[in-house]
């Protein structure tokens, strides 16, 4: 008996049954590994209430591939748990502030090595850990702290997701995953704390078998749907990571420039 | 009176770096450091799981999936390994970062300092800056002196959102290099050309003064 | 009034798999599900990290860097992965292990189980079981109905210390097969050759027999 | 300005200033990963009341590679660690049973998953965190539990160890490491664990830069010392594990059968 295959033909099919009030991770962190066709697919398929959990809500460069900043100007995000909610320099704007300042979405300021970790107890049935970031800080105003030799931790609790989006370099069928440098990121550990995972994929997929069983970085076990992008305009590649100019074509990529939403 | 450039301020904090080190560098002028040539072999841990990486890669030369905690497009050095995020954050967490060298908004002589929340903001940007400050080995901070108002960062205590507590070891300026002794910062090397009493304006604390102040060698 | 031989039992087990579980195997009859033709996708997940292993090598064909959880040589089927001790339980733990079926000393027929001590030991030997009990999404277990000295096994309550409270949803023995009620166990199927009386006889807990009492069929 | 080498020419030289009293922990699951090596070497070094962290300490076996039972019958050994502390077949024996019962050694009794996570929290900065594993049995009587979301967990901290005895498929000379299929087991998260990490290494060191940063399984930053692990009868190559009998030669190692101390 054959399993059902998790190849789907189109991001919008892989979406499509994302309900409003969804809890969703987007893996990523600054280009490698962002899931840009998935939240591009997202946008077009127009679930409201979802609760975004991020590293970053992107938004301050003008030339924009889609981001999370995009689905709040679109009115489908309720709350957004990140690393980063508002700008680090004055002179940024980013679109969730004014969202957040009007009371249209929550914002949740997590430390970054306490998102990952939190995510990470989602995937191993850890419900909460204690850390020792953010101890005498404004995030640890009125919340439960313990001594552990000698020390005071902050309690933490799990970050489970309803779905994961994340970006890998290689797949097989059967949903073993590999990334490419520092494509990895937050995505094995957004693919353990969600319930669904799905995956765009930027090489042909391979056969189960393919990928030396040692060398895997996200399990199938972890993976639920995965889609091969196309190639550009259609498919959204990221070039060089724009430093508040627009993104330069990179010429290590046979595929024409990204498109840009 | 404005004293060292940023790249200098960078280089005067590369050489507290000593061979073996594990190194993690900040967005902004703290990535600068990387530039300095120094007599160390240094391993340069990025928060999004990469470890040993080597110089900014020049436009067209670029790995696209391969970016350090600034999101430069780097380049690997030999022995480099990659991890997963909460893996990299362990590293981290487990006091394996000898250093961490942070760009920041303001420090206080108690050691505490602020880095993520401006004033008046809803919200901050933290990224892996309050596991660093409350986790490494040390703490080094560079900033420039005061604001653009000419308003003191070096104070007696912060004004805004703390990013941790009595951590710093270490201020680079554009005015000299300082030790936090908790009532008071001591002035240990002031940069060429400036002066001792122009620092003591600068600054929102007390300055103890060594009687053999060095001045800043300029590489 | 032996009734099934250990791999009979252990095939009938099997026959409760659906298409695409992961499954877990406890050591000894437990791991003799794999052997069970089934028409069903299994992939099958060992503690020491070996997501998709496949049948037991013959002598001289063995890996010596790959056994399961049992210790056995075994071979890897196409998309099979490797994770660490960690990553692995991480797995158990987040329920992802549709069924564990473990070996086991005695159980409730409030679901409680025990497989770690024996009586009177100084210590024992848990493994991954306690993991496993109370963390899969249906813990089966199999055992021979009664001890060496005709003692049973099946029980209202464990003399044993515990694994795990009432997380047992099959029983599988030489005499039939059990769900365990609570207050009672209902028989299922029973063994072919093997009477009603005897059963009970054999039985320490109250047992609930179906008016279609089915028989259990051999492959 | 080079950095000090890694590697050490021996299990002696690897060893010799192991302190008494010291925590050690041993990885391996079966024979795969198991520092055969460097357990031989620390029974000859000779340091005492050690705290072993183990999965088992074997002997149950006739034909015995070094275990950590060795260690205990050569009175090197005042607490044992792990998930197996007496046998589970009533007709097995381990060296072990005897010495717990004389009050010699303390056994703490862990199941495999909280081992594991323990192990890991410690490698990453954690110092406790919960688990609903042996919830309601005899190991969490008396203990710390609570309740999140509905279901109960128990409270466990980390279990950071001085030193890690390891073993590895292949390294490079910086002391990145692979490991091959089963043979991973703790070994990464005893490594992270340690204050130091000395690794026997069965292939020939690398060059820095051999391996792909993509993947390597554990990263130099927690590997101190390493050995290359002579041919047999001088090193020891684990063959087919025993099932209760001795272990026959391994036909796809050129190396003769492996000497049993």
């Amino acid at each position: 008996m054959a399993k059902r295959s998790k190849v789907f033909e189109s991001f919008a099919d892989a979406v499509a049954d994302i309900p409003d009030g969804a809890s969703i991770a987007f893996g990523g962190f600054a280009y490698p590994g962002v899931p840009f066709n998935l939240i591009a697919a997202l946008l077009k398929q127009g679930a409201k209430g979802l609760t975004c959990i991020t590293n970053g809500t992107g938004g301050s460069a003008p030339d924009r591939m889609p981001d999370i900043g995009m689905l709040v100007q679109n009115d489908q995000v309720a709350k957004v748990v990140a690393s980063f909610t508002a700008p680090t320099r004055a002179s940024d704007r980013i679109p969730l502030t004014q969202y957040v300042a009007e009371g249209k979405v929550v914002a949740e300021l997590v430390p970054q090595g306490t998102l990952a970790e939190r995510l990470r107890a989602a995937g191993c049935g850890i419900p909460a850990f204690y850390t020792p970031t953010a101890v005498g800080t404004e995030l640890a105003a009125g919340r439960e702290t313990r001594v552990f030799g000698g020390r005071e931790y902050l309690l933490e609790e799990a970050l489970p997701v309803d779905v994961a989006f994340i970006r890998a370099w290689k797949a097989d069928t059967a949903g073993n995953l590999l990334f490419r440098r520092s494509q990895r990121n937050f995505n094995p550990l957004m693919a353990m704390a969600a319930k669904m995972t799905i995956v765009e994929v930027e090489e042909d997929f391979l056969e189960p078998g393919a990928i030396d069983p040692d060398d895997v970085h996200t399990a199938s076990i972890f993976v639920h749907r995965m889609v091969k992008i196309p190639a550009a305009p259609e498919g959204l590649w990221p070039g060089r990571r724009p430093e508040r100019a627009p993104a330069k074509e990179n010429p290590e990529r046979a595929a024409p420039k990204e498109k840009q939403s | 009176m404005s004293g060292l450039e940023r790249q200098q301020i960078a280089d005067r904090v590369a050489q507290e770096f000593q061979d073996g080190w594990i190194v993690n560098l900040g967005v902004g002028m703290p990535t600068m450091c990387s530039n300095t040539p120094i007599d160390a072999d240094i391993l340069y841990h990025a928060e999004n799981g990469v470890i040993g990486y080597g110089p900014v890669l020049p436009a067209g030369q670029e790995d696209v999936h391969l970016v350090n905690a600034g999101g430069q497009n780097v380049s690997l050095n030999p022995g480099a390994a990659i991890v997963h995020h909460a893996d990299s954050f362990g590293i981290i967490r487990s006091g394996r970062i000898d250093v961490t060298v942070l760009g920041i908004y303001e420090v206080a002589c108690n050691g505490d300092f602020a880095n993520w929340k401006v004033a008046g903001a809803n919200g901050g940007g933290i990224g892996g800056a309050m596991d660093l400050a409350a986790c490494a080995k040390q703490v080094f901070v560079i900033l420039e002196h005061t604001t653009r108002d000419g308003s003191p960062r070096l104070l007696r205590e912060c004004a805004l959102p703390v990013t941790a507590r009595g951590v710093v070891s270490l201020v680079a300026t554009n005015l000299g290099l300082f030790k936090p002794l908790g009532d008071r910062f001591l002035l240990r090397e002031i940069a060429p050309g400036v002066t001792v009493d122009q620092v003591r304006a600068a600054t929102g604390a007390p300055v103890e003064v060594p009687a053999d102040l060095k001045v800043i060698k300029i590489l």
